[in-house]
């Protein structure tokens, strides 16, 4: 309905999702650490074996990174003039097309192509649900400088729990302004600034009446804050989950041992 | 009592935030993510601080939905926070005024968009600077313009509503 | 200038392992100036079909013709105003699409957008407002000060007031108590008998007992059966298959087992009356 | 026993910050354990209001030295939650009162804010989803349910918590007649079963019509209150504050006003249509 997650089985399905976001995370901070052909193949091999896991359709990938693939070639397309070095083709004024630039250029692109493909296992192999418990869970040492970690917790599962109901609505409100003749998508700029304001006005109206509902149900069925209260959801971690984590360790070293120091 | 209400709408806002994301106005050549609504109405609610803290749910949240184009990299987290912090600074119970309208979207644009995003780009994938500037430029020259004109009828319009009940 | 649905088809999420069948190869007429119900379950199609009336929806196969416009599944967003201004919706609890500063300016938004200078927008919108019961008062204040009940008038005004030829109703009168109700569907009879069409959405076979001379049955995106209300509810074992249920009138009538009804009574004076004729 | 009343108000008023109107104007009255009573009134009667006073979301007016007891237990700040516990409310609009991610998840939530062990919340939590006949749902999020089977995931968070009182609140208004007899019948069982106390909020004439006990609101105040039976057959002053009456009291007045004589004790329907029955094969 909402969201990019895809029923499935395999492992990467089976993995606790505060190792899937963990290893999330710390990947793309390890593609920082890729400079040289070498270690750009070994990112490119473990990205792919990571996607290979989830033993889904190649095209959930691909629908991934099609939305920014014009982006993505023009960006390294534009990199390709920037970067002086190695072997001069072609130069004029400050552009140049060089043996670096070219190198960089594919740099560019795998790094894009990998970082996409590394998130969307996380997001079609995870319910949002599980990713926000996980975040959660990462957030949990900021307690001890007194942020209000359980607070952010509540505010998360309510916007997670919220963004379906309040899609519908936006479009129900917006079929029926259309209906009185509200127009969305006609006339100057100003006239479509101005039309915004029939659709955001009833969607803040029921907002403020969803959060009067929502509290005094809340506190009707005894919320009273985080204190005492125990979980119904609990993670846990498995052997898959060590074994994931493993696998990026292993990242680091080989990424440590083959770049260019 | 009042504070459970209050963590319930910011969740709500933040829910309708994301939603607001994913739509655009304007013609073929300026259009403009809704999403900036979702900034200005945190700030303007809820200060600062809780404004910059939804601001970053929102974008936590909206990674776990979506994924995000920088997929999970919190530079653009940090972003997401620093818009909501600068129209809170800006709008917070303070009656709505176009300079402050001007100054608040020209800070975004300048420290956000410009400023951060370019830096997170530049980081992230390793790209030149200048190339991810050069990239930006022409919108963030237009956008803001856009933003100013939609955030004042939005401003005016929420803050004329008065809570019931 | 009647409308007419030939063979249209609606499928949501087209495409995904989710496609739904919303509409499934329907076909109807109505007659101009007829109060017509659309009755079925959740789920039925009915919210879809009501829908395409105004173009919110395209088909995916077949032709609507209503109100001088043709829709078929090329028809763009655009240039859908003129349409929109002879055909209009209301939706469920329209209480919620109210956003202007008095009510007299949301009854306003409406009439405006389709072209009522300003005066005569807000001249309408007086009008309405005194029509659907809410005193002159009540004009100036936000939409927001006023309870549930005055809301959906004047979000149901607000709807009125450029008086489309063709009303659609999507149970207008759901949450309001009786009193509220019988004002209610008052009003969109007095607007059928001056000469529009209205087509209800509803639930509540009382009302369409009452009200409707003309009923389309859906059922998983079917249209079932469209018939008289006299005709619908003659058939108790169908409605029965159908899960639907039936007037007040008709089901205490079935109760009373040893009496003769020349004709199914479908209100409380038809079923008192036959009571009566029973007894003489 | 004496003391068999769940729920006991007197000289209670309530007036909100903002208007000069009292919503709930010197009401008392007292709920049997078990029984299943009925308010009704016109929206804005101030039927609701007394539900989030008797639960304490709704502090009463000082004056006039109010009372709220619930289960024995005066209502103060120190036993609002005690009280709580006792008292399970299903609210009008299904979306706006489901927390929970999933089906299971909102059951749980009421366990959760009592701290109720994880162990003991994974036996309760699906016994509660099977008795509302949602065991096929536990894992489904609220998007994909309807506004009658969000109702019912209500009522499992509710029996999960074992209260002594359910009130609905307008929890019916919202949804499709399919829909609103589900939740009326599977109220009416667990009632039976558990030996709860129903209160509920209607303008479902049908609904009220279920009741041991009638209480009908208006303007704050409360106008009537007994059986069914007395204040059903109040025709006159129901409809004059806007109010059904049920479809048989109605042809019963029809009736008599047309001259045909009735005895006094057709109490419900059933009664009626047996009397008329036999008055047909009389003749």
């Amino acid at each position: 309905l909402i969201g990019r997650y895809v029923a499935g089985d395999s492992i990467v399905y089976r993995m606790d999702p505060r190792g899937k976001l963990l290893a999330t995370i710390l990947f793309i901070l390890f593609v920082f650490l890729a400079n040289n052909p070498i270690s750009y193949i070994i990112v490119t091999i473990f990205s792919l074996a990571a996607v290979a896991a989830t033993k889904l359709k190649p095209k959930i990938f691909w629908d991934g990174v099609k939305p920014l693939i014009w982006l993505i070639l023009f960006t390294s397309f534009l990199q390709l003039f920037f970067t002086v070095g190695g072997t001069v083709y072609w130069r004029w004024t400050i552009f140049a097309l060089s043996s670096y630039g070219i190198t960089n250029a594919i740099f560019i692109f795998i790094r894009f192509t990998v970082i996409i493909l590394i998130s969307t296992v996380m997001t079609v192999t995870t319910k949002p649900l599980e990713i926000a418990d996980a975040i959660e869970w990462l957030l949990k040492p900021l307690k001890l400088i007194r942020i209000p970690v359980d607070k952010i917790a509540l505010v998360m599962s309510i916007a997670l729990r919220f963004v379906p109901t309040l899609f519908d609505e936006t479009f129900k409100i917006m079929n029926a302004q259309r209906s009185r003749g509200a127009d969305f998508n006609n006339g100057g700029l100003v006239t479509r600034a101005k039309a915004i304001t029939p659709l955001l006005v009833p969607l803040f109206i029921n907002s403020l009446e969803t959060a009067i509902d929502l509290s005094t149900a809340m506190e009707s069925r005894g919320y009273r804050g985080d204190k005492g209260r125990t979980k119904f959801r609990v993670l846990k971690w498995s052997n898959v989950d060590f074994i994931n984590l493993f696998y990026f360790v292993l990242l680091l070293g080989l990424l440590l041992v083959f770049r260019t120091h | 009592k009042v504070e459970l209400r209050d963590l319930v709408l910011l969740g709500i806002i933040v829910a309708m935030k994301i939603i607001l994301s994913r739509f655009t106005v304007g013609t073929i050549i300026v259009h403009v993510s809704l999403g900036f609504i979702g900034s200005v109405m945190l700030g303007y609610l809820f200060g600062p601080v809780w404004g910059s803290i939804g601001g970053g749910i929102s974008d936590l949240v909206s990674s776990a939905l979506f994924g995000n184009q920088g997929g999970f990299f919190l530079g653009f987290t940090l972003s997401a926070m620093i818009g909501p912090f600068i129209y809170g600074l800006v709008f917070y119970q303070k009656p709505v005024k176009i300079w402050r309208i001007i100054l608040a979207t020209l800070l975004v644009t300048v420290v956000v968009n410009i400023g951060l995003n370019t830096l997170w780009v530049h980081l992230l994938y390793g790209m030149d600077f200048r190339v991810v500037l050069i990239q930006r430029i022409p919108k963030e020259a237009i956008t803001p313009w856009l933003e100013m004109i939609i955030s004042y009828f939005v401003l005016n319009a929420i803050s004329r509503v008065k809570i019931k009940r | 200038m009647s409308i007419k649905f030939k063979n249209v088809s609606y499928i949501y999420s087209p495409e995904t392992p989710m496609a739904k069948k919303g509409l499934d190869n329907v076909s109807f007429e109505l007659k101009d100036g007829s109060f017509n119900a659309i009755i079925g379950h959740t789920g039925s199609g009915k919210s879809t079909l009501m829908q395409h009336f105004n173009a919110l929806i395209k088909p995916a196969t077949g032709k609507i013709e209503i109100a001088g416009t043709t829709i078929t599944p090329e028809t763009t967003n655009k240039n859908l105003k003129d349409l929109r201004r002879h055909v209009s919706l209301v939706f469920q609890f329209p209480e919620t699409q109210l956003f202007e500063n008095t009510v007299l300016d949301d009854i306003a938004f409406g009439p405006k957008n389709f072209g009522y200078d300003n005066e005569k927008a807000l001249e309408s919108a007086r009008y309405w407002l005194k029509k659907v019961g809410l005193s002159e008062e009540i004009g100036k204040r936000s939409p927001f000060e006023l309870s549930g009940g005055q809301m959906r008038r004047v979000a149901i005004a607000g709807v009125m007031a450029y008086e489309p030829d063709i009303l659609c109703l999507d149970e207008p009168a759901a949450g309001l108590d009786p009193e509220a109700r019988k004002q209610m569907m008052a009003l969109f009879s007095d607007y059928q008998k001056d000469g529009h069409t209205v087509i209800l959405v509803t639930h509540n076979m009382d009302d369409v007992a009452k009200y409707a001379d003309n009923v389309l049955v859906m059922e998983q995106g079917k249209l079932i059966k469209q018939d008289t209300p006299t005709e619908i509810f003659k058939n108790r074992k169908w409605l029965q298959e159908h899960h639907l249920e039936e007037p007040k009138a008709s089901l205490f009538a079935a109760k009373l087992t040893n009496y003769k009804f020349t004709k199914m009574p479908l209100n409380i004076n038809s079923l008192v009356k036959e009571i009566e004729d029973n007894l003489k | 026993m004496a003391n068999d009343n769940i729920i006991k108000i007197k000289n209670v008023s309530f007036f909100y910050p903002e208007s000069d109107a009292p919503a709930i104007d010197n009401i008392s009255f007292n709920v049997k354990r078990g029984s299943w009573t009925s308010i009704i009134g016109h929206n804005g009667s101030g039927k609701s209001t007394i539900i989030r006073l008797i639960n304490g979301l709704l502090v009463p007016d000082e004056s006039g030295s109010p009372l709220i007891e619930v289960d024995g237990i005066k209502l103060t700040d120190d036993t609002v939650w005690e009280v709580r516990n006792r008292v399970g409310i299903v609210f009008q609009n299904p979306d706006n009162q489901f927390v929970g991610a999933t089906v299971a998840d909102d059951v749980a939530f009421g366990l959760e804010n009592r701290g109720i062990p994880h162990s003991e919340m994974v036996k309760i939590v699906p016994e509660a989803i099977k008795a509302v006949g949602m065991s096929e749902y536990a894992n489904s999020e609220p998007a994909n349910l309807s506004g009658g089977q969000k109702q019912r995931v209500a009522i499992a968070g509710i029996l999960a918590i074992k209260p002594k009182i359910i009130v609905l609140d307008e929890a019916t208004s919202m949804l499709d007649p399919e829909g609103r007899n589900q939740i009326l019948s599977i109220v009416q069982d667990m009632k039976d079963k558990y030996d709860l106390t129903v209160i509920s909020i209607t303008h479902d004439i049908d609904e009220a019509n279920m009741a041991d006990q009638v209480l009908v609101m208006n303007d704050g105040k409360l106008i009537t209150q007994g059986s069914t039976k007395t204040v059903f057959s109040q025709v006159s002053l129901l409809k004059s504050i806007g109010l059904d009456v049920p479809f048989f009291e109605q042809i019963k007045e029809k009736l008599q006003q047309d001259a045909i004589k009735l005895p006094d004790n057709l109490d419900s329907e059933k009664e009626l249509i047996n009397y008329l029955c036999q008055l047909n094969s009389k003749m």
